[in-house]
Formats: C-alpha cells, sequence, structure tokens
C-alpha cells in the first residue's frame, strides 16, 4: 500500500516516523506519545515503523512490537475511509445498544469504505446509546442516526 | 447584547450543543461555553444571563434559538434555585456548568486556588495531615484513605518523586472525571499541585484515555494557562516550589485505568499489571515513589485545604467521609451527576435523583460500580451509599457509577458480557484472568443454551473462586462480582426451571 | 603475491629495532642496558648471537641504539640475578 | 556421572537484607530479608507448586499457582511476590490454596495440547503440576485456544511450539534480564497473548541464540532439537565449556545412547551463573562430527598419502624422528607448542616433556598469539601476570572502560553481565575503532565511544592519563602508599605530547570527549578496565597493557570489588595455559627458567638437569625453521597455519621442517604440512581443569570415553618416554598433584578439592586457602604496582598510497576462532562466511557495494571474500574475522609483532581493497596453493 512507504504529501516514510520520534525524545516513556502520532499521521503503524521507532528510542523490535500489539489504537492496517466505534458497555447495552451494534455491523459487513467497532465506554452513559462516527462523539444514537451520520 | 451558555462538555456536544452555540452565534448573541451542569438528560441545556440569575432551556434544537431569544420559549427558571442541583451538595462539582472552564480568572474568583495558597503556606506534613484528617478515600473505586498513601510517598526518600493522576475513567455508567475536566480543569491541576507540594513530587503525569478527547483538549489548554499564569513551572505560586505537569494519553486498554498497569503505559510500556509489593508509593514510575490518585480524590484535596479537612470530614458516614459525586446512567429517566455526601441510599438516587427509567418500565437491575461491581435488586434498594455497607452486601461503590436496566434485561446475558468484557480487557498476566475470561464465556453460553445448566453453573462458581482468590488484580478478582451477583439475585435467568441449583448458588 | 614484499629484514633486526624504538626516549646508555636485558631474559642464545654476528654498525637498517645494546650482551655470561624475577611471556 | 535429575529450583533469587525468620508449614527457616515466601519455603524443604517462577528471575507473579495463606493477612497471595516479614507464619497445603491451584491447572489444561503428555521435555513442570494436584480432568470442554500458530523451527537449535505456551513469560524475561537481548516479548493482550521474537520467526529475529528462553521455559514451548530427536538425557555429568575465556559451567546431558543430548548451562557456575551463548549451549556437535579423526596417521612427505597406523607406530615414528633431527642438528632443533584449547593437565605435560625430554625450552603456546602482551604488562605492573578481578566484579562498577573487545561478540555471557550491569546505571566508555554493539543497542548506550584508531592505543591511553593527572584528578594517596616510579611517572605524562589535545591527531578521538571520558573514569567510586585482543594484538600490546595499569594505578581502582585491569581471554584456558609453564623462558607460576631454586625443585622432582637459557617463541622457531636450525615441531591443538600471522611465512617455515607432529581433532590447515598426525580429545572426552580468565580454575569431566583410545596427556607420557624420558601418571588428578606440589599459587588446589568446592580461582595456598577472587588488597604481588613510562611509538604498519587502508580483525557471535568447532554445527547458519567490512565512503570510492567479492591486498599477500557496507566502521578501516580458512584472513597480516613478546600485530595491516572480478578473480578461493 501507497502509504505504508511515503506520506500523503509524498515525503518518504521512514524519515518522517524518526522525525517524530526524535521529536519525542525528551519525553520520559516516549512510546505512547509517538506511536499516538504516528496513527494521527498515517493512520496505523507500519512494520517498518516499529523498526524506525526501535532505532531511535534504543528498544528493540520486539518491545515496540509488544507494545504496539497490546493498545487497540496502535492499529497495524490502514483505516477504512468511514470508522464507526459503538459502545457496548453496560450503561449503554441497558438502552438497546447491542442490538445497535450487530445492526449496524450487519449492515456494514461487506462493506470496504466503512468499518465498525466495538468500544467499552465513552462517558457519555446518561446519553446512550453512545458512539463515534469518524472520530466525532454522539449520543442518543440509533440505526438511523448512525447512517445519516455515516453519509455525510 | 444576550449572553447565552451552552456546555462544551463531551456529552452536551455529543447531542448537539455545538450547532446550538453555533445558532445562538448566528441569531447575535454572545455566547460562552461553560461546562454540564450535570441533568444530562436535559441536554443540550443553554442558560441564558438574566438579571434574576442564569435561565435555563432544556434539550435546546438550533430551530428553538429565536425564541429564546426573541423571550417566547419556555425555561426551567433560575437553574440555580432548580430541585435538582438544590437536592446536592456539591463541593467537587461547585463550579462545573457554572463557569468557563479556561477561564482562569472566574476560576479565582470562584474560590479557585486558595486550597494550594493556603497549602504553600504550611509544612507539607502539615498539608499531608490535613488529608488525612478529612477522611478523604481513594475515589478510583478501592477507597484507600488518601492520607496513609501521602505519608508514604512523602516519607520516601528520592532524587525525584510523582504525582500521576488515574484519569483511564473506563467504567461503563461513569463519567465524572471527564466532566470534572472537561467543566473545571483547574481544580484538578490545583489539587495535583497540593499533593505535589505536600509528597515533595517535581512532575506530574495525569493519564487520560484516548476516548476522551474533549477532556483531552480542555486539560491542555488548562495546564498551558496555569503554566502562564505561574501555577505551574518553576515558581508555584510565587514559592518556589517547581512542578511541572504533562497529559499522556492512553490507548484504549481498559486494564490502564489499574495503577500500577497505568505505571508501565505511562512508561511506554505494555499496560500489564505489576505484582505488588512493591507498592508505587514506594517504587512507582520508572522505579520511583510515586502518588497515584483518581481525578476526584484529587480533585477533592483544593477544598479541604482551603476549607479544612475537618470541613470535608463533617460531610459522610461511618469511614466513609465527605461526597461522592454519583453518576446516573444507563436505562434513567434524568442520569447524569448527584454529589451529595456518603450515606445517601442507591433507592434515593435511583427513584428521587434518577427518577426511575427512561423506559417507564420497572428497575429490575442496578449495576453499582462499574463491570466489576455487583448487580443489585430493587429490594437492596435501601443500601446506604457507604464502601462498607456495600462490602458488606457483596457489592461495591467503586467509582460511584450506577448503571440503570429495566425488566426487559436478560441477566444471564449480563453476567455472560461480564466475562466477555474481562476477555477483551484482560492484561493477559495471570492465568485466573486470562484463561479464565474466557472458559467464563465459554461456559455461560453453554448456560444460556440450556446445556447442562446445573453443571456448568456449579463450573461457573469454582471458575469464580479461582478468579475471586487467584487472580493478580481487580479485574480478575472482581469479575466473578457482577457474575455472581446476577446468578444469587435472578437466578431465573439462568436456569430454564427457574431456580438455580442450591450448589450453583454462591 | 612476493610482488608486494619490501626487502625484508633478518627477523633479529626486525625485532631488535623494535624494542630499541620503545627505549629512545631514554638516555642512550640506560636505553641500551635496559634493551640488552630484555634481550637476554627473552631471546634465545642462538638469537641473540646471530644478533651479534649481523649488528653491523654500518647497516643503515640497524636502529643505532641496537647497536649499542648489542655491545652490552653478555651472551655466553648471563647474569642469572638479572632474570629472577617473575617475567610472564 | 550422575544418574539424570534437574538442577533444583528455589523459585526466586534471595533476597539481600537483614536476616529474618518465618515459619512455614512448621518448619522455621531464616533467610536474607526481601527473601520471598517462596524461596523461603524451598530453603525449608518446602516446595510449592510454581510455573512463572524460576529461581534466576526475579518474581513475576503472573501464573498464581503458588497462592498460600499467611496468618493474619488477606487473601491468598502469591508467595512468589511476597517478601518475608519476621514471625510470619505460611501455610502452603491448605484445601484453599490446593482449590485455587487446581482450578488455575484446568484453566492451563483447557488451553494445552491434549496429547500433551508425551511431549518431549518429559519433564513439562505444568504437566507435573497437574499430576501432583490430581488435576487431569478439564470441565471446559472444547474451547478457545490462544493461539493457532504453527510451530517455528526456524532456529537450527530449538523449536518453538505456541500451542504448547502457557505464556508465563519466562522466557521473554530471560531474554531482557538474563541475556538483555529483548528479542522476546508478549504479542496481543488478555487470552489472545503470545510469545513471539518481534513478530516474525526466531531466525530472523534479533535472537541470538544464547538459549536463555529454552531454558527457562518451563514446558515443551521451547525446547531443544536433539531433545526431541534423541529423547530424555538418562544421565548428567558437570563440566566446563571449551569455547571462550569466560569458562561456563554446564552440565552435559546424555542419552541411554551415550549421546549429549543437550547442555545445561549450571547456576552453581561461578563464571555464568546460569547462562549460556549459542555457542557453549548448543555447538557441541563437532565432538561427534564425521570430520574427526580418530586414529593415528602417518606419511613420510608431506606430499604422501596419509597412512593410518598402531599409536604404538605413531609414537615410535615422532620419537625416532625427533631423536634423529636432535642428533643431526643438536638439541635445540626441535620444539612444541601447546594448546590454550587443552586442558591444564595437558599443557603441564607437554611443557614438561619439551623441558624434560627435548632438553630445552623451546615450548611455547597459542597464548603467544593473542594474550602474551597481557602476561608482560600486568607482570611487570602488578607482579603477576592475570587479571585483577573475578567476573562478579563488574556488578559493582559504576564506570567500565571497554578497550578493544566486543564481549556481546567475543564473551556473550561476560556481556550479559555487564549489561545488566549498565542497565542499573553504571556507564560504560568504548574504545574501538568499530561501533560494537556495546556502543549503542537496545537499553544500552555508551558514555561515549572513543573511536581509536587502530595502533594508536597508547597514545589514547596516555590521554586519558594526562588528563586525569593534569586536572588533579588523581588518587595521590593511592600512589604514594602503594606505587612506586610515582614521580617520573607524572613527570612523563603530564607532557603536552600526551595531551587529548596533541593527541588527537593519532587517535582520531576528539580531545574535548576525551576529556570528558577521562574524567568519567576518575570520578567513579568504582572504574574498572575491560580489554581484549584490540589491546594486545599491536606492535604496542605490552606496553598498552602498562598504560591501562597505570590508569588504574593513579586512579586508586585497584585491590577492592568492581575495579580493576581485566583481560577478557580469548580461548577457555589461555590463563591455564600460560599459569603452566608452557612459555619459553617460564616455568608454571610465571618464574623465570634461569631462576636456581625453581630450576631446583623440578631438577629434583624430574630427576635432571633443566637448561637455564629461555627457548624459541613461536615466530622464532618459524624464523629458525626458515634459516634451517630448527627442524622439528610438535604442535597440540593449534591451527598455526589458518590463525598465525603471515600464512605464507608460516607455511613456507612448516614446508621447511623434518618433522612436524600434529595433534587435533581434525585435518586441520596445519596438518597439511605434518608427518604425523596424533588425533586428538574433545573436551566431551577430557578429564582435568581449564582456568577461565578470572583464574578460577574449573573441572573438565568425560562425558563420554575418548573416541581414540587415550587421553593426550597419556599420549605426551607415551611420546616422552620413546623419546628416552620416562613419564608416567595415573591419572589427571595425579598431574594435577605434580602441578600443586611444584606452583606456589596452585599449592591447594586438587580434583578433590575443586570437586568438593565447584571451582577455585588461584592464588589458592596457605595465604588464601580458598582462593583470590579478587588480587592485589591491600599490597601487590610484588610489594609497590610499577608504573612505567608508557611512550607512544607508532607502528611501522602504516597506510600508504599503495595500501591506503587499515584492516583490523575480530570476531563473531556464532563462529569461533579458527571456526574448527563451529564451523562443523549449524552455527554456520549465522555466519557462513567471512565478511570484509567497510565504511561507505570507503566502499563508494571503490565502486562496492554489499554483497560484491572483493580482493583484500597487503604487502604480503591477496585473498578475496565479501564486502558488507558498514558504517559501523571509521573511514579509513576495514574489518574482518578469521574463522574461515577458505579465506585465510592471516593472507594478508603481517609479520610486525608486540616489541616485548611477539604477540603478532593482528590488528594493523595496511591493505588495498577492490571489487574482485575487476581485477580478472573469478569467485570466493584463496590463493593458498595446494600442497601437490
Amino acid at each position: 500500500m501507497e502509504d505504508s512507504l511515503t506520506t500523503t504529501a509524498g515525503t518518504p516514510r521512514a524519515p518522517r516516523v524518526r522525525a517524530i520520534a526524535e521529536q519525542h525524545l525528551d519525553l520520559r516513556g516516549p512510546l505512547l506519545p509517538i506511536l499516538h502520532e504516528v496513527v494521527a499521521e498515517f493512520g496505523h503503524v507500519d512494520r517498518s515503523d516499529v523498526e524506525t521507532i526501535a532505532d531511535v528510542l534504543n528498544l528493540s523490535v520486539a518491545e515496540v512490537h509488544g507494545v504496539v500489539s497490546f493498545y487497540t489504537d496502535f492499529r497495524t492496517e490502514p483505516p477504512a475511509a468511514h470508522h464507526v466505534a459503538l459502545c457496548r458497555g453496560e450503561a449503554c447495552q441497558a438502552v438497546g445498544a447491542q442490538a445497535l451494534f450487530e445492526e449496524v455491523t450487519a449492515q456494514h459487513r461487506d462493506s470496504s469504505t466503512v468499518e465498525v467497532h466495538e468500544v467499552f465506554c465513552l462517558g457519555n452513559c446518561a446519553l446512550g446509546p453512545s458512539g463515534t462516527i469518524d472520530g466525532r462523539l454522539r449520543g442518543r444514537l440509533n440505526a438511523e442516526s448512525v447512517s445519516t451520520a455515516v453519509a455525510r | 447584547m444576550t449572553t447565552v451558555w451552552v456546555p462544551g462538555d463531551a456529552a452536551a456536544v455529543s447531542v448537539g450543543a455545538d450547532e446550538v452555540a453555533a445558532a445562538f452565534e448566528a441569531g447575535g448573541a454572545i455566547v460562552r461555553r461553560n461546562g454540564s451542569r450535570g441533568m444530562l438528560w436535559l441536554e443540550p441545556l443553554v442558560e441564558v444571563e438574566t438579571d434574576t440569575g442564569r435561565e435555563g432551556y432544556a434539550n435546546v434544537r438550533p430551530t428553538d434559538v429565536e425564541a429564546i431569544l426573541a423571550g417566547t420559549a419556555s425555561g426551567l427558571g433560575d437553574l440555580d434555585r432548580h430541585p435538582w442541583l438544590a437536592g446536592q451538595q456539591r463541593v467537587t462539582f461547585a463550579r462545573v456548568g457554572v463557569i468557563d472552564p479556561q477561564d482562569i480568572a472566574a476560576y479565582e474568583a470562584h474560590g479557585g486556588w486558595a486550597g494550594l495558597r493556603r497549602a504553600l503556606g504550611m509544612s507539607a506534613a502539615d498539608v499531608v495531615a490535613e488529608v488525612t484528617e478529612s477522611g478523604l478515600r481513594g475515589r478510583g473505586g478501592a477507597g484507600f484513605p488518601a492520607g496513609i498513601k501521602w505519608k508514604t510517598v512523602s516519607e520516601s526518600d528520592a532524587d525525584l518523586k510523582f504525582v500521576c493522576c488515574n484519569f483511564d475513567e473506563g467504567d461503563s455508567g461513569t463519567f465524572a472525571d471527564r466532566m470534572l475536566v472537561e467543566g473545571d480543569p483547574f481544580t484538578l491541576i490545583e489539587g495535583m499541585a497540593i499533593a505535589a507540594y505536600a509528597v515533595g513530587a517535581a512532575e506530574g503525569y495525569i493519564y487520560v484515555r484516548s476516548e476522551y478527547p474533549h477532556a483531552i483538549t480542555a486539560l491542555r489548554r488548562a495546564i498551558e494557562t496555569a503554566y502562564t499564569h505561574g501555577y505551574l513551572g518553576h515558581d508555584v505560586a510565587g514559592s518556589g516550589m517547581s512542578f511541572d505537569l504533562h497529559v499522556r494519553v492512553g490507548a484504549g486498554a481498559y486494564i490502564c485505568g489499574e495503577e500500577s498497569s497505568m505505571l508501565e503505559s505511562l512508561e511506554g510500556k505494555r499496560g500489564e499489571v505489576r505484582a505488588k509489593p512493591p507498592i508505587p508509593a514506594i517504587s512507582g514510575l520508572f522505579g520511583r515513589p510515586t502518588l497515584v490518585n483518581n481525578v476526584l480524590s484529587l480533585a477533592a484535596v483544593p477544598m479541604i485545604l482551603a476549607d479544612g479537612g475537618q470541613a470535608y470530614a463533617a460531610l459522610g458516614t461511618g469511614r466513609s467521609r465527605g461526597t461522592q459525586v454519583f453518576q446516573l446512567a444507563g436505562n434513567i429517566a434524568q442520569g447524569g451527576i448527584v454529589e451529595v455526601p456518603f450515606g445517601i441510599t442507591l433507592g434515593e438516587l435511583v427513584n428521587d435523583f434518577g427518577a426511575g427509567t427512561l423506559t417507564g418500565r420497572p428497575v429490575r437491575a442496578v449495576q453499582v460500580g462499574g463491570p466489576l461491581g455487583a448487580y443489585l435488586p430493587p429490594d437492596q434498594f435501601g443500601l446506604p451509599m457507604d464502601y462498607e455497607a456495600f462490602a458488606e452486601a457483596g457489592a461495591m461503590v467503586g467509582h460511584g457509577g450506577i448503571v440503570v436496566f429495566d425488566d426487559s434485561v436478560d441477566m444471564a446475558r449480563m453476567a455472560r458480557f461480564a466475562f466477555e468484557f474481562c476477555a477483551a480487557e484482560s492484561c493477559g498476566k495471570c492465568t485466573p484472568c486470562r484463561i479464565g475470561s474466557v472458559r467464563g464465556v465459554e461456559t455461560m453460553d453453554r448456560v444460556i443454551a440450556g446445556d447442562d445448566p446445573h453443571g456448568n453453573l456449579a463450573l461457573i462458581d469454582d471458575l469464580c473462586n479461582t478468579m475471586t482468590k487467584g487472580s493478580l488484580c481487580a479485574m480478575g478478582g472482581l469479575t466473578p462480582m457482577p457474575v455472581q451477583s446476577a446468578i444469587r439475585h435472578w437466578p431465573e435467568d439462568f436456569i430454564a426451571d427457574g431456580h438455580a441449583s442450591e450448589e450453583a448458588r454462591p | 603475491m612476493t610482488a608486494h614484499q619490501q626487502p625484508v629484514l633478518p627477523p633479529e633486526i626486525r625485532m631488535g629495532n623494535d624494542i630499541a624504538r620503545q627505549f629512545a626516549h631514554l638516555p642512550e646508555r640506560e636505553a641500551a642496558e635496559m634493551i640488552a636485558t630484555h634481550l637476554e631474559k627473552f631471546w634465545e642464545k642462538r638469537m641473540l648471537r646471530h644478533l651479534l654476528t649481523i649488528a653491523d654498525p654500518e647497516n643503515p637498517d640497524i636502529d643505532p641504539l641496537l647497536i649499542h645494546a648489542v655491545s652490552c650482551l653478555t651472551v655466553d655470561d648471563v647474569d642469572h640475578e638479572e632474570l629472577l624475577e617473575p617475567s610472564g611471556g | 556421572m550422575t544418574t539424570y535429575a534437574p538442577e533444583p529450583d528455589l523459585g526466586t533469587p534471595l533476597g539481600q537484607g537483614a536476616d529474618v525468620t518465618v515459619t512455614v508449614d512448621g518448619h522455621t527457616v531464616t533467610v536474607p530479608g526481601g527473601t520471598s515466601v517462596m524461596r523461603a519455603a524451598a530453603e525449608a524443604g518446602v516446595s510449592i507448586p510454581k510455573l512463572c517462577a524460576t529461581d534466576s528471575l526475579s518474581a513475576f507473579g503472573s501464573c498464581r499457582m503458588c497462592v498460600v495463606e499467611i496468618d493474619g493477612a488477606r487473601g491468598t497471595p502469591a508467595s512468589c511476590t511476597t517478601p518475608c516479614t519476621p514471625d510470619m507464619v505460611v501455610s502452603t497445603q491448605t484445601e484453599q490454596v490446593t482449590e485455587i491451584r487446581r482450578g488455575i491447572v484446568e484453566l492451563y489444561l483447557s488451553d494445552h495440547p491434549a496429547d500433551c503428555d508425551g511431549c518431549a521435555r518429559g519433564n513439562c513442570e505444568m504437566q507435573g503440576l497437574a499430576r501432583d494436584l490430581g488435576a487431569s480432568t478439564v470441565r471446559y470442554g472444547f474451547g478457545q485456544r490462544h493461539t493457532t500458530d504453527l510451530p517455528d523451527d526456524s532456529n537450527p537449535y530449538f523449536d518453538y511450539d505456541p500451542a504448547a505456551c502457557i505464556v508465563c513469560s519466562r522466557c521473554v524475561r530471560a531474554c531482557s534480564d538474563i541475556q538483555g537481548t529483548f528479542a522476546l516479548t508478549v504479542e496481543g493482550r488478555g487470552f489472545d497473548s503470545r510469545i513471539t521474537p518481534g513478530g516474525t520467526d526466531f531466525l530472523s529475529s534479533e535472537c541470538v541464540s544464547c538459549g536463555a528462553c529454552v531454558q527457562a521455559c518451563p514446558t515443551d514451548a521451547l525446547v531443544e532439537k536433539s531433545l526431541v530427536s534423541l529423547g530424555m538425557p538418562t544421565r548428567s555429568v558437570d563440566t566446563t565449556c571449551a569455547y571462550c575465556g569466560v569458562g561456563c559451567s554446564f552440565r552435559a546431558e546424555v542419552s541411554e545412547g551415550g549421546d549429549v543430548v543437550r547442555m545445561v548451562p549450571s547456576k552453581a557456575g561461578g563464571a555464568n551463573e546460569g547462562h549460556s551463548c549459542v555457542k557453549g549451549r548448543f555447538a557441541f556437535g563437532y565432538a561427534s562430527h564425521q570430520d574427526r579423526q580418530l586414529k593415528p596417521m602417518v606419511r613420510e612427505k608431506i606430499t604422501d598419502e596419509w597412512r593410518v597406523v598402531s599409536w604404538e607406530e605413531a609414537i615410535a615414528k615422532v620419537a625416532t624422528g625427533f631423536k634423529s633431527i636432535q642428533e643431526a642438528h643438536g638439541r635445540g632443533a626441535i620444539g612444541g607448542i601447546s594448546s590454550s584449547r587443552c586442558t591444564n593437565e595437558e599443557v603441564y605435560v607437554v611443557q614438561k616433556m619439551v623441558r624434560a625430554a627435548f632438553g630445552n625450552n623451546n615450548v611455547d603456546t597459542c597464548a603467544r598469539v593473542c594474550h602474551s602482551p597481557t602476561g608482560y604488562g600486568l607482570n611487570q605492573a602488578f607482579g603477576t601476570s592475570a587479571g585483577t578481578q573475578d567476573f562478579k566484579s563488574v556488578e559493582s562498577a559504576d564506570v567500565v572502560l571497554l578497550i578493544g573487545a566486543n564481549p556481546t561478540d567475543a564473551h556473550p555471557v561476560f556481556a550479559s553481565r555487564l549489561k545488566r550491569r549498565l542497565r542499573q546505571g553504571a556507564q560504560i566508555l568504548v574504545a574501538d575503532p568499530r561501533r560494537i554493539d556495546l556502543v549503542r543497542s537496545p537499553h544500552i548506550e555508551a558514555a561515549h565511544h572513543l573511536p581509536v584508531l587502530p595502533g594508536s592505543n597508547v597514545a589514547f591511553v596516555n590521554a586519558m592519563a594526562h588528563t586525569i593527572v593534569t586536572e588533579e584528578l588523581h588518587d595521590l594517596e593511592f600512589l604514594s602508599s602503594r606505587c612506586e616510579n610515582v614521580e617520573g611517572y607524572l613527570e612523563f605524562i603530564v607532557r603536552p605530547e600526551n595531551s587529548p589535545e596533541e593527541t588527537a591527531a593519532i587517535t582520531g578521538i576528539d580531545a574535548e570527549t576525551l576529556r570528558s571520558a577521562a574524567r568519567l573514569y576518575a570520578g567513579a567510586d568504582n572504574a574498572a578496565i575491560y580489554y581484549g585482543l584490540g589491546v594486545t594484538e599491536h606492535s604496542q600490546g605490552s606496553t598498552m597493557v602498562m598504560g591501562m595499569a597505570n590508569l588504574a594505578m593513579i586512579t586508586g581502582n585497584l585491590g577492592r570489588e568492581g575495579v580493576g585491569v581485566n583481560p577478557l581471554r580469548g580461548q577457555n584456558n589461555v590463563q591455564g595455559s600460560c599459569d603452566m609453564g608452557s612459555f619459553p623462558h617460564e616455568f608454571p607460576g610465571y618464574r623465570h627458567v634461569s631462576r636456581d631454586d625453581v630450576r631446583g625443585t623440578y631438577e629434583a622432582l624430574w630427576g635432571l638437569t633443566l637448561d637455564a637459557e629461555p627457548g624459541l617463541r613461536i615466530p622464532n622457531m618459524f624464523d629458525a625453521a626458515i634459516t634451517g636450525s630448527f627442524r622439528g615441531l610438535f604442535v597440540q591443538g593449534e591451527d598455526i597455519a589458518q590463525s598465525d600471522p603471515n600464512t605464507q611465512h608460516v607455511e613456507a617455515a612448516l614446508r621447511a621442517m623434518d618433522l612436524v607432529v600434529v595433534q587435533d581433532l581434525f585435518l586441520n590447515e596445519t596438518a597439511r604440512f605434518a608427518h604425523v598426525f596424533l588425533p586428538g580429545t574433545s573436551f566431551l572426552e577430557k578429564d582435568g581443569t581449564f582456568t577461565n580468565a578470572e583464574r578460577r580454575i574449573n573441572r573438565v569431566r568425560p562425558v563420554f570415553e575418548s573416541k581414540t583410545g587415550k587421553s593426550e596427556w597419556e599420549v605426551i607420557c607415551e611420546i616422552s618416554t620413546a623419546l628416552g624420558y620416562h613419564m608416567a601418571y595415573e591419572s589427571a588428578a595425579n598431574i594435577m598433584d605434580e602441578i600443586a606440589a611444584t606452583t606456589p599459587t596452585f599449592a591447594g588446589v586438587s580434583f578433590e578439592r575443586l570437586d568438593r568446592d565447584g571451582s577455585l580461582q588461584w592464588p589458592v595456598n596457605e595465604a588464601a586457602p580458598d582462593g583470590t577472587p579478587t588480587m592485589h588488597v591491600g599490597q601487590f604481588v610484588r610489594g609497590l604496582g610499577h608504573l612505567s613510562e608508557t611512550v607512544y611509538v607508532a607502528t611501522t604498519e602504516r597506510s600508504t598510497r599503495r595500501f591506503p587502508l587499515i584492516l583490523t580483525t575480530g570476531r563473531i557471535l556464532t563462529q569461533y576462532n579458527v571456526g574448527a568447532q563451529t564451523r562443523r554445527t549449524p552455527n554456520q547458519t549465522w555466519h557462513p562466511e567471512d565478511v570484509l567490512e567497510i565504511h561507505p565512503a570507503d566502499a563508494h570510492m571503490r565502486g562496492i557495494t554489499s554483497g560484491d567479492l572483493v580482493e583484500l591486498s597487503s604487502r604480503v599477500g591477496t585473498t578475496t571474500l565479501r564486502a558488507q557496507v558498514s558504517d559501523r566502521m571509521p573511514a579509513g578501516v576495514v574489518y574482518t574475522t578469521f574463522h574461515h580458512p577458505v579465506t585465510g584472513a592471516n593472507v594478508v597480516t603481517t609479520e610486525n609483532s608486540d616489541w616485548a613478546t611477539n604477540c603478532p600485530e593482528y590488528k594493523v595491516t595496511a591493505v588495498e581493497v577492490g571489487v574482485a572480478n575487476s581485477r580478472g578473480s573469478t569467485g570466493l578461493h584463496t590463493l593458498r596453493e595446494p600442497i601437490r
């Protein structure tokens, strides 16, 4: 995939990742902030990024790999165009989140442009079912309002 | 020109507050953004400044703006006198929803920095003593006396110490930390500065879950402002004390709300739970003595220092002193924040403040204290909110989250979900939690399918015993609590004949 | 491969020169005595004898200090007292 | 030899605090404070079930099998992570904890292959616990498995089967905490957690195949391939590794059929404390390799075919040949070379044969070409020829100055210890032309890399000392009380020509960097110097050793833990072979042949008169062979035709001799020039002792009978006897008794004592009955430490227009020296050929890219090898290893040597490099000619 080697601006990926990592070197325990920034810029963490970051931080590749694989935020595949995350926490389940999740998941099962994930709690537990659609928090969701928001 | 307050709180925004704010601006009003009053069922809850107070308007949509500005819409009256708020005793949340969270002058005008100033004039040991006297217990869930923890860190000898704020509020049904930070971030900053002074820490970290982008933005802005105004940095409030405060963002791992796993994550590692001892107060972040407290614990500190530990201790019941910020969530008519002294009953919270379910159907179950907390039936509504009383009832107050379910809930599904959540969020370090959670889901599936339900419930009981007694941390250790409470109180949901076998009853 | 090789000195001269250069910073007499002691302590007698026969003062490839040291050698009458120190190798 | 039982595992390390007394299941036990309840129980003889705990690692607390009840404490804490507190009362076998343990085992079994009863290991700790707890049924039915990954068999020595893995992380922790490589991690989280070498297979990962993970694994997930193919061992023998000078202790575990199943590092081993490297742990297969020549052979001319003969015939030929040479050309026309690969006892009898039966002192050892300057230099400075510390000492060092050594490749087990200390916060200064791994690798970063140019070591060490003295960082108290020639030295060292600024052009080290390094070294509470052949193999190797001794003396860094001057010896018994008198000027214990008292001792015991004059050193033997006065050579276990410099010269010398006798495992390069080949024994057949770099005398015990029918010392005795000097011993122990009786530093050493105590560090005598871990405490062996004026004298080997680059040589982790052993093992997988490392600018200028075949030429020879462009190299310097005879790196090295000891100047050769095919070469070959 093209963005595994270059940034959207066409600059090579590895030097950019190196620069990101180096910018964080004065922090204590800089790995998570670096990975966040790589995901923010490139959408995912590539294997080559793991190697670059390990080199800058003087960690082993295995260690960085282990950290990346622990946290759900550090995805290793490029994201789809639209991202729906629906809460399956108890508070949202109390107002129908489970059915909503199943319906929306089924609706986009074969979609290449919309990916649906579960999350556990967005801190919006009095206004459930909650979710984020392309990163934006929404409350009192139903299948219709999810569709409208995705289409927007 | 009319001044209107439109909450910038994530919950309000999630139901259209930004669009409403834009409409007010377009309509020529001066728009100010406050935190949420915590009356979430009314969001977006807009307040219009009048000579007599701030007139509230509930569930405002952009199309309502014209009428509100024209004075033709019907409002809720002066919000400060609204019975739902008037029935509370807001200490930690005193400023939330009232002021512009980023307005440091307003913060000071509403009593901000008084606690810090007083603390800086005292010896560190006296500050610790004040916190001890307040009876404050950790609001993150465990309820450990804050004073003891502070004292341990303050007496640990090290070249560098840390104060860490656990803002990884991952329990479903809890959102008080988020609302406090979004609605009054300087309170947390002040609390951390006081804590740093008391224990001798030079650096602080706030570990925020990445699911809280609004809070992260609010916190970063407020920290920058606090630096500009000299409340952080090399000379805190002119005292000569040096304190740097950093925000660190989690990455989608519930377990990082467990303090040792949070420390691992802050160090840039896999968020695996550490075995104790050593306790973080002696060997915490990067092996240094570290004070780890929850947002609400630290946010209570400025008031404790400003008004004295005794004033705080005067509130509450038994060994549960001060106020607790309860969060009403799930299937509830009036969901939101209720800050009251400990001792209020569960029923008062659910029925009086919460007004029953949103669907209007009878309440069947309430889960208190997050995904690891027990499910309680309405016949336990007389329980006072008190750490010890809850523990005695096989339940826990936890972080004060209360999730209400109506009579459509299938408790076997909820018990299964407890295992499923544990399987999804276990760090995987200890065996009972790592494997037990998945076996719990599988076994509960067999129960639900009617496959030897008695035998499988007996197996679940054995599994719960292994997890409770064998797990390394509360994740595996407490997952049995919702499971076993559900089986205990609603056996009919597990066994077709409506009766769980005797041996399966915990 | 021999095409690369430089004119080869007899090994005793090459090694003797190497030793001599290590002592060049000292006053000549002291240096010569120390070189001679080293040679007697570590060199086999036939090497010392060979060195004596080829140490031609006119030979520009021989370090003059080595020539001086050779004159201090008492090949057939090594002073054993000097050699009693343990040495390593 | 013992029947097979795994080494006991006490669960966690001991604590280090003040003693506490606790009661475990009614047994009272006293342990150091900080000791876990689990360990205390083990000390009291109570075994608590455990899976994630092992006594080589700190407690982790993940398996939860070890829960116990403690009076007055809440719940059921894990005994591994719970420290003992005074008067604690612990119950380890209550119904409650048994129930929890059964529940956990049932969970493990539910995620484990159903057929795991048949696993190769046979001592799977998990299965054992399940049996003990009677927890064999799994009520959970057919559920998910944590992984469906297939086994990874990419590593040549061990397999990883994720399905059998219980995710206890012992392997991950062993890799990080013990080995310090961090090649393993847990991937995923929760139930999905699985162990991976960083998301790839083992062979392509960062793994260095040290075996620590295999050692740590409690199940069959990580298991030696040999265990799968040979089955469980039935007996074990404690012995010592025969690779580098670290001298790791191993248990050789042997199958029913007599094959070595695996080498397991011993926790009791003083040098390794349970750790190992890829060579010692796995690369022992050469001992049974088909290439081994097991029968004596002779031939008249080196162009003849070999003829297998009886031992009697071979020995008779050796004796007759040597006698006739002596008759024709004199007593001094023959000599012998002993081997640092061989045992102390074997080396001792070789030097005895030369001195007594040959009647001369023409005995030398392969230490000549590696650490002879250490012997000379340390002897001059301190009065004895050995490193000052034990390896454990590094655990107390605050600053380590590493010079000309690459321990992660050449001394891996010591490197792991050093890295652990560095991770604890000690600092390291690396003086090496190459950017070696210790300059920067995961969790290790040198305070300074000092890229000292080959040949400039003395200028460098003088600049360090100059800085320390002129900045008044030196320890005047130590100097005045413990050293001599202080004024002379200080006057010398403060001269401007020794300043960092003046020497920068010589050393290539920036003056400010050097000053900063000097301050760090001088300012440390404990600063230690470790060094290798990058110090000794120079024209000023001996001077440099004295320079380092000076540095330690002026800063007072001698005579206690954590300090000192420490050579990292190349071979397993370099120290021992030097100790055993195999130098032409010294008897055992470093005593000059001219000493009448010493000669008197041996003359009385051996019953003859001994030569009082030094004999020939190895290079002198070659020179004398070429001039015709040296005509017969006995070579034991050293492949001089591959390992010694200037191969053409060595070969010419060998060709010139009338009788060359080679005793070795294999028909090596030297054997091409031999007339008699005597088969040698591998370390698995030897009975004796090796002495490692920390002067530790370790037992080597036979794992199987000699494949040649004789011990090597027996062969030497027979040759000696055939030559007319009767030599006989009952056993190797008997030889050690003679060594002890005649060598003061070995006075207290005997096999009996070693078998009882494990190992001893010499001197072992009346003054130090239990040996001497740290030398020169209070005073030096020679009395006052001697400060030498170490004047820098440039080598004559300089880069020229024709040979503009400098070649330096070294080792790589998986191969060993001339490769005779490792090339005959799967270690070839990692390093199948020698490569030439070259700086990108030098490569670019010559049109060289990585992988190209290049010609490497010096003024003495040319060879061909593959290039690897590497920014680890400084510009102007190229590097290669000498593990492969096909490369023959020594074809290009020269006759230059250390002025004092004639140790070859391997580390500095002026060379030129060019793409091979551009000069008409066609492939990878050497210019060495076939014999016929």
